[in-house]
């Protein structure tokens, strides 16, 4: 019931959100805004992401914190771009999430068997990930080696064998591509639905896809399921669960090995992009991924918006720099929307005057909601380019804004980094 | 006092096994990689075959270890209340910026000049500390997510300051950008005079060995006290071990988590100082980065006290030095990596042993005493 | 398992033997047990005489080190829960075990799930539940967060678990602890039908008369050993506290009243939301706010409360877990936000810090010691230190003074007799009586003006409880004052002034302990009874 | 820090000092401590290698190279231990050696140093500086000349002193062909974030734009990033123009060699054997060695032939730099 009217506000949320940027996108001419390169650009920034936000997600919904994503990562490109280059596309999707369940399975002999503290672990494995691949690519890698010859470096792989297929929607986002052509006519509201529309369905790498798939099916399978009842549970009340007979030792070490696996398939898609493994390629995505699921309420549709929002910002920065000051335009006029409900909300007639009378918080709070539409609009008309500095960290920064506003209502699994022992409950 | 004492007894011992363990595992790696773990053990022990060259490798070794132990500091007071400051990263390089700059434009005596470049780092980490902590306490922010992005917003603001604002003349021919050079009375005076009584030659290394040295102990025996010894440091411990226990004891956990915070990135602001004051005299985009999150490793294995950081930045900075003689010795230097990884995991792994080991001994002894039914007297 | 007919000669559950050691302590020393099929067994015993161990034994979850187990005539070996599970055996555990942010269907099928093409069948799942719910006679709504839940129906989820499950053996460990009267009537009446239909029961409980009202055989365990086996009717309940501990049952009685007339805590119109604290609009009072709020269809957790407690006094507050009454403590120290005045010996603290309450002179006995009470991994004498940071003798100047600190807990061990080695020890080796009394002891220490005390003897054995009781007496004859809140009922009437009854977050009863007796108490606590003031 | 191949190199290389003659062959030990990344990054570390490698055949050096840690904090200490193990002369690859090579070249002042990439600071420190800007206005040129759509573009990895050289030579080389034509530049990462040179994921969405807005020609001075800059330029079926070596040669994918016009070269290889042999030689250090275009130590790559046609344009527009006519802004 709630549920319903919850994702029910959601889907109007997303459509104010649409109206505004494309509303801003008109007024600016930045047509990058919504345009279909630069949401397929977020697509492919925010996959990594959001596979790895998956591997959070898993470990910590069984209770195992995991802050070691980011080695897992690491080994995940390492061992797809070793297997890649030997036996193609599948035998680098195969090693990659080999490489990263290893790490996971690491980090579930150390938490779960051993009840190390869960960070404790995760730092060692990201200091752990990095120095076995080098290592690996010292003795692997190394001139007058097979892969040396191939093109490999200490520092990369040789490239992937064969190629992976790219999809299109037939007649909409290829051939006569009409959502290309709808885009193109910059048309307030339908060209942006176009772009978007067409950004995640033109030349879609098949990896994407298996990726976006994962989130449902992460959904399906951790609340439509008995194993997915059980994961959950060991996040919950461990003990609860071991009182029924569940084996949480088992669950969680399952959990983590797919959250490692996880990781490690976001490895094996930055390979895919570019071909080998790079040393040193992931970024700190491990990290990002973590956050984007903290930001989603350890959920999988929160931690896809997560992902999408830090993609986004990633790629339109990449894409079109002066675009990112239309944000001071788009925080104005948010702003704005703000200010109009609370008028509104004053002068509503049927409430009881003494009922609607305001206290002296929302005047000040409507009055900063002021002051800052007025600063941002000023700063959107006088600012003509950021220096390049800032645009660069235009995704750390709305990430963070986000987090502000959207007031926290964040729940963690409740024995999440619990150090659960079979028999000793507390 | 014997429960006491057993308990160290087991920690040192389950340490000593799993750094033994560790090496094991490096030596496989080597042997497959087709080296000889013998060569490698003495790599890292080779500490150079001239006089001048063996002071060098110590004052190396010891000038690792300082900021990696200031760095372990700086984490451990956050982790002491569970506060996860991933941030020190970024509070270190924005405030070594700061100091580097702020050092850089006026002349004072020596104490003075040195002591406001440390305030101005300790203030500046601080304040980059403060952001999330604020963050925490209005918002609700989790500290994690705030502290990794603002890492990020850190290197850039640096980068744009370093080549803008802060920037200083840079030599022809040179691609670095730096803030200015400190004034002569900037540089911490250095510590090479210690060699003479161990009988060996002062190390050439320019900067020799690092005067902050002593900054860096007398921080360690400043934090151990706030921290064992104070009422702030109580409220803390009891805020990490039980924090609804904390809270309802009167303890404010907003205002912990912002001094907590604070102090945090304080302690953090001074990581870059030994760098700066000791050899560089100056902050540039280049600057040594990652301190922060290797000191996190360093605050965990040393179990955030303060001592055990020590042995840890010193453990860490030992195998570090060890990167180019096992080059010279034909060995990946990678395995330092790993051996750090994996000792910090075997450590732990050993501690979570000896340390339920010990808590079965306390309990037993707890019981048995029960048992007689006598209340004994204080133990010390 | 079902109880076919030649096996209802056969025990349905025999323990024969049975030995635990733990570190240094040996939970259960050769147990024989023999439960007969189709009664209700009841185990008794002081706190830690190895009840709840030798339950989760015949459970599966703690191997025995000696003994065997017969369920239904044939020898068991259980390995997890699993395997007790498959031979009909089913637990509800002394402590909840339930995950909080799960439905109910949830927690029930949990380990159990019906499954239609590899998804959780939630449909059948519901029915099955509804079904048992109804015949017999557990109400729960299947789709509710277990968090907004009441102990009450929390407990029937725990047996709905182990009836879906087909359990046919029955354990409860201490179900009836966090229970009021009416409920516990009303569990008895399930488990009398649940007998009925055949099943066997075995119940754990500290409150021996019900025990006595429900089992149709005792065994009574002291130090970890079967002591005796009797039947209900050929024993009085200080009999079986006797044959428990050797010692009479003590019951919490004031003795003479040392009422004053100071008035050391005045509470008016406190008040707190349900979603959030909002500040107070201006020149608005909180009657009227309250007023608004509840116009609006907001829920209040408090209802604009009013009570005083004067100096030498005891004042309890009677209520069924959730209705207000941890709001009201925690308002009272200052955790929690709350609309409304608290004065302390006239003084307004209102608008006063945790911490400088305290330092007035409130001490507080929290309703879960490891929650809000102790620092588990920490020496008993930081523990000490807890809540007294800022006075002597923890405090000098900036520095813990740890000598003093240390010296004082000695004191606090020796004069509330705290069995433990020393000082150093950490909280968590202790039994949670000992660790109550350590709490008491801390709390009582600086003579506060006014105590808060929560459910200050739960879980402790009655050796524990009465020096607990004492020591609140004495206090008491010697000025303070004193909130009481205890699901204890005998302890509250034994112990109270006065007491109030708190229900859904208002004070809706004022009654006199000496006229008043459990039953009605239940009555006004669950609103059975409405309205009526006897004054 | 950046590049993608070892320099299998087209230019003929030429002597830069004039001042090398034959020397005894004995003793000579040469040590070289790379940049973050190390041996085998296929880049400029690796042609810096080459370069070593070359000393050893053709001149008989005892060689030994380390790699510093992954914060290159122990640069410093790798000079040091390889001076005290007797080797001279050192070289320390990357600008980021500048302040080290300068410090340890005072405590060693008998032993000879070289920096790439930064400029001689002490008497027995020798700079191998190279002229990045006048190779990429070669490349700027050429992309000037090849663009149909009078659009092109820059993507650098980090946006650092050393990469925007490479911005401004292009930028002025494409000016000089076509004062009207767009521009566009992206960077990946700022100054000290040196992850921009390790993101062929944010080089393809850099590329992809600018091909997307009518650009045809990206040049690229991003390391490995530029991968992604290539596979961008594939799936437009456009161009790109490589950097540091003859990547058409090194970048081992063919459907992304076709897309390479042409490399800009850097070679480090010529500047590290050159340095060596005029050791050798008895040459002392506290000057310069400039490798620029007048000693072929920067210029295109050939291979595939894509820019035979504008040959001409290419050598008068070198002709003019070489003879002073025109002066190339190293900043943009
Ligand atoms: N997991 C354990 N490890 C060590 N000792 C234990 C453990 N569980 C129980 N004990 C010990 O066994 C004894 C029996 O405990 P048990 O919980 O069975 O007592 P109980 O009779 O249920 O007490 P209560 O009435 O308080 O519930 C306790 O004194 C305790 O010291
Ligand atoms: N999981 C465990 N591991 C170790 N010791 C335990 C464990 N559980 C209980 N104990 C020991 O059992 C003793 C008492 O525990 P128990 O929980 O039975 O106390 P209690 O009197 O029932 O208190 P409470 O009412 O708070 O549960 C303590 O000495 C404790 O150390
Ligand atoms: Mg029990
Ligand atoms: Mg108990």
């Amino acid at each position: 019931m709630t549920r319903v009217r919850k994702y029910h506000l959601a889907l109007i949320g997303v459509a104010g959100l649409i109206l505004v940027v494309s509303a801003v996108r008109v007024l600016t001419g930045f047509n990058d805004l919504t345009s279909s390169g630069t949401i397929g650009a977020a697509l492919l920034l925010a996959v990594p992401i959001a596979l790895a936000g998956l591997g959070g997600l898993w470990a910590e919904r069984a209770g195992v914190v995991n802050i070691g994503l980011e080695g897992m990562m690491v080994l995940g490109t390492w061992f797809a771009g070793w297997g890649g280059y030997q036996w193609g596309p599948v035998g680098a999707l195969v090693a990659g999430l080999i490489g990263g369940a290893l790490g996971g399975l690491l980090h579930a002999i150390a938490t779960v068997s051993f009840g190390v503290d869960h960070i404790i672990s995760g730092v060692a494995i990201n200091l752990l990930g990095p120095g076995i691949t080098r290592f690996l690519s010292e003795v692997l890698y190394k001139e007058g080696t097979p892969a040396g010859e191939a093109g490999a470096g200490i520092t990369s792989s040789p490239a992937v064998s064969g190629q992976t297929p790219e999809f299109n929607l037939p007649l909409l986002s290829a051939g006569p591509d009409l959502l290309g052509r709808l885009e193109s006519t910059h048309w307030f509201l339908l060209s942006d639905l176009a772009g978007i529309l067409r950004g995640v369905t033109h030349n879609v790498n098949v990896l994407v896809i298996l990726a976006v798939l994962l989130l449902p099916l992460t959904f399906y399978v951790l609340w439509h399921t008995a194993f997915g009842l059980r994961l959950r549970s060991a996040g919950e009340n461990p003990w609860a669960a071991e009182s029924l007979g569940v084996n949480v030792y088992r669950i969680k070490y399952v959990a983590v090995v797919i959250s490692g696996a996880f990781a490690g398939l976001g490895g094996v898609f930055l390979v895919f992009v570019s071909d080998k493994y790079v040393e040193g390629q992931t970024q700190g995505r491990g990290f990002i991924g973590l956050a984007a699921m903290i930001f989603g309420n350890w959920r999988p549709g929160g931690l896809a918006a997560g992902s999408a929002l830090f993609g986004y910002a990633n790629g339109l920065q990449l894409r079109s720099a002066p675009a990112v000051n239309t944000f001071f335009l788009f925080g104005a006029v948010l702003l704005l929307v703000y200010l109009g409900l609370q008028i509104r909300r004053l002068l509503s007639a049927d409430r009881p005057a003494e009922l609607a009378a305001p206290g002296p918080r929302q005047y000040t709070l409507m009055g900063v909601a002021a002051l800052g539409a007025v600063f941002l609009f000023w700063l959107w008309l006088t600012i003509d380019q950021l220096p390049n500095d800032f645009i660069f960290i235009t995704p750390h920064v709305l990430t963070l804004l986000v987090l502000l506003v959207a007031s926290q209502r964040l729940r963690m699994p409740k024995a999440d980094g619990v150090s659960y022992r079979r028999g000793e409950q507390h | 006092m014997p429960a006491g004492l057993n308990r160290a007894l087991l920690t040192v011992a389950g340490a000593a096994v799993a750094v033994v363990l560790a090496i094991a595992i490096c030596s496989v790696a080597i042997v497959i990689a087709g080296g000889s773990p013998l060569d490698a053990l003495a790599a890292f022990f080779d500490f150079g075959r001239s006089e001048s060259a063996e002071s060098n490798s110590v004052a190396v070794f010891l000038n690792r270890a300082v900021p990696l132990f200031i760095a372990g500091l700086a984490v451990a007071v956050g982790f002491r209340m569970n506060l996860f400051n991933i941030g020190v990263e970024g509070q270190y390089r924005v405030a070594a910026l700061c100091a580097a700059y702020v050092g850089s434009t006026f002349t004072a005596p020596a104490p003075i000049q040195i002591g406001v470049i440390i305030l101005v780092a300790a203030a500046v980490g601080g304040l980059y500390a403060l952001i999330p902590a604020v963050m925490k306490v209005t918002r609700g922010v989790n500290e994690v997510i705030s502290t990794i992005m603002l890492n990020y917003i850190a290197i850039a603001v640096s980068a744009y300051l370093v080549r803008g604002p802060f920037a200083g003349e840079r030599a022809q021919g040179q691609l670095t950008t730096t803030t200015p050079p400190l004034p002569p009375s900037g540089m911490f005076p250095d510590l090479n005079f210690v060699f003479e009584w161990f009988g060996m030659v002062a190390p050439t290394r320019n900067g020799g060995l690092w005067g902050f040295l002593i900054v860096a102990v007398v921080l360690g025996v400043v934090i151990w006290l706030v921290l064992e010894r104070t009422r702030f440091g109580f409220n803390i411990k009891a805020s990490g071990l039980n924090g609804p226990a904390a809270l309802a004891s009167g303890v404010n956990p907003k205002t912990m988590v912002i001094a907590a915070m604070v102090l945090s990135g304080g302690i953090a602001g001074l990581i870059g100082l030994p760098e700066i004051l000791g050899d560089r005299g100056a902050f540039g985009s280049n600057f040594t980065a990652g301190l922060g999150f290797l000191g996190i490793a360093v605050a965990l294995l040393g179990r955030n006290k303060p001592l055990g950081i020590a042995v840890a930045a010193l453990l860490f900075a030992f195998l570090d030095r060890a990167q180019g003689a096992l080059q010279f010795a034909d060995i990946p230097a990678s395995v330092v990596t790993i051996i750090q990884g994996a000792i910090v995991l075997l450590v732990v792994v050993a501690n979570e042993v000896t340390n339920r080991i010990a808590l079965r001994l306390e309990e037993r002894r707890a019981a048995q005493q029960l048992g007689r039914n006598t209340p004994v007297e204080v133990a010390a | 398992m079902s109880a076919d007919t030649l096996a209802t000669a056969r025990p349905a559950v025999e323990l024969e033997g049975i030995t635990k050691r733990f570190p240094g302590v040996v939970a259960n020393h050769d147990i024989r047990i023999t439960v007969q099929p189709g009664t209700v067994h009841a185990i008794v015993g002081e706190n830690g005489a190895g009840k709840s161990t030798l339950m989760k034994i015949l459970y599966g979850m703690q191997k025995p080190d000696e003994g065997t187990i017969k369920v239904n005539g044939t020898e068991v070996s259980f390995r997890t829960p699993s395997d007790a599970i498959a031979v009909g055996i089913g637990m509800v555990h002394q402590h909840f075990m339930l995950a909080d942010n799960f439905t109910v269907l949830e927690n029930i099928i949990l380990g159990a799930e019906p499954k239609r093409a590899g998804r959780l069948d939630t449909a059948a799942a519901r029915k099955r539940i509804t079904e048992l719910a109804t015949a017999h006679g557990l109400r729960v709504d299947p789709d509710r967060l277990v968090e907004d839940l009441g102990v009450g129906d929390r407990q029937r989820v725990e047996i709905l678990k182990v009836l879906y499950r087909g359990a046919r053996i029955l354990i409860l460990d201490e179900p009836t602890a966090v229970l009021v009267p009416q409920e516990v009537d009303e569990l008895f009446q399930n488990l009398r039908e649940l007998k009925a239909e055949g099943l066997t029961v075995i119940f754990i409980s500290h409150k021996l008369d019900e025990v006595l009202g429900i089992a149709d055989a005792i065994t009574v365990i002291r130090r970890g050993t079967t002591v005796a086996s009797v039947d209900p009717g050929d024993v009085t309940a200080r009999q079986l506290a006797e044959l428990m501990v050797g010692s009479e049952l003590p019951t919490p009685e004031t003795r003479e009243s040392t009422v004053t007339d100071t008035v050391a805590l005045r509470v008016s119109e406190l008040t707190v939301e349900a979603d959030g604290h909002h500040p107070l609009p201006k020149g608005v009072s909180v009657g009227e706010y309250a007023a608004r709020l509840r116009a609006e269809g907001k829920r209040l957790l408090l209802d604009e409360v009013s009570l005083q407690v004067r100096k030498g006094e005891i004042l309890g507050i009677a209520g069924v877990e959730g209705n207000g009454q941890s709001e009201l403590i925690e308002a009272v120290m200052g955790i929690r936000a709350a609309h409304g005045r608290v004065e302390l010996n006239g003084r307004d603290v209102s608008g006063w810090s945790t911490l400088r309450r305290r330092e007035a002179g409130i001490g507080y006995i929290p309703e879960d010691r490891h929650r809000q009470g102790l620092l588990l991994e920490a020496s008993l004498w930081e523990n000490r230190v807890l809540g007294h940071q800022t006075r002597k003798p923890a405090r000098n100047g900036i520095w813990v003074d740890r000598r003093a600190s240390k010296a004082d807990t000695q004191r606090i061990i020796e004069a509330y007799d705290v069995r433990t080695p020393g000082v150093d020890t950490l909280a968590l080796a202790l039994s949670g009586g000992n660790q109550q009394k350590l709490i008491v002891g801390r709390e009582m220490s600086g003579e506060p003006a006014f105590l808060i005390a929560a459910h200050p003897t739960r879980g402790v054995d009655v050796g524990a409880q009465a020096a607990i009781w004492d020591h609140l007496r004495d206090a008491r004859a010697a000025g303070l004052a004193v909130l009481l809140i205890s699901a204890d009922l005998d302890e509250l009437i034994g112990l109270s002034d006065s007491i109030q009854v708190i229900y859904r977050g208002r004070l809706v009863a004022a009654l006199d302990p000496s006229e008043i007796t459990p039953e009605r108490l239940g009555g006004y606590m669950t609103g059975a009874i409405a309205g009526t003031e006897e004054t | 820090a950046c590049g993608g191949g070892d320099g299998g190199g087209t230019t003929a290389s030429q002597e830069p000092t004039g001042a090398a003659s034959e020397a005894p062959k004995d003793a000579l030990k040469v040590g070289l401590a790379f940049d973050v990344g190390g041996r085998g990054d296929k880049s400029f570390n690796d042609a810096a290698y080459a370069g070593l490698e070359k000393a050893k055949t053709d001149l008989g050096a005892e060689i030994k190279e380390l790699s510093p840690s992954a914060d290159g904090s122990n640069r410093g200490d790798l000079l040091r231990q390889l001076a005290d193990a007797g080797y001279n002369p050192i070289i320390g690859v990357g600008f980021a050696y500048g302040e080290d090579i300068k410090k340890t070249a005072e405590e060693y002042p008998d032993i000879q140093f070289a920096v790439v990439d930064s400029a001689s600071n002490a008497p027995n420190v020798t700079g191998l500086l190279f002229a990045e800007e006048q190779g990429s206005y070669l490349a700027g040129v050429a992309a000037a000349n090849k663009s149909e759509s009078g659009h092109v573009g820059f993507v650098g990895g980090v946006e650092s002193d050393l990469i925007k050289k490479f911005e401004a030579g292009f930028v002025a080389g494409v000016k000089s062909v076509k004062a009207d034509a767009k521009i566009d530049v992206t960077y990946l990462t700022p100054d000290g974030d040196f992850s921009g040179f390790k993101a062929p994921d944010k080089g393809k969405v850099a590329a992809e734009k600018m091909y997307q807005d009518g650009a045809d020609i990206v040049y690229h001075a991003s390391g490995d990033s530029g991968l992604g800059v290539f596979q961008a330029a594939a799936a437009a079926k456009k161009k790109a123009i490589g950097v540091d070596s003859d990547q058409r040669q090194t970048v081992k994918e063919t459907d992304l060699q076709s897309v390479i016009m042409t490399s800009m070269l850097k070679r480090v290889d010529v500047g590290v054997f050159e340095f060596i042999k005029a050791f050798q030689g008895g040459a002392k250090g506290g000057s310069n060695v400039t490798y620029d275009l007048k000693v072929d130590g920067v210029g295109l790559s050939t291979t595939g032939g894509e820019i035979d046609d504008i040959k001409d344009k290419l050598d008068a527009a070198k002709q003019d730099i070489v003879d002073g006519k025109i002066t190339v802004p190293a900043k943009p």
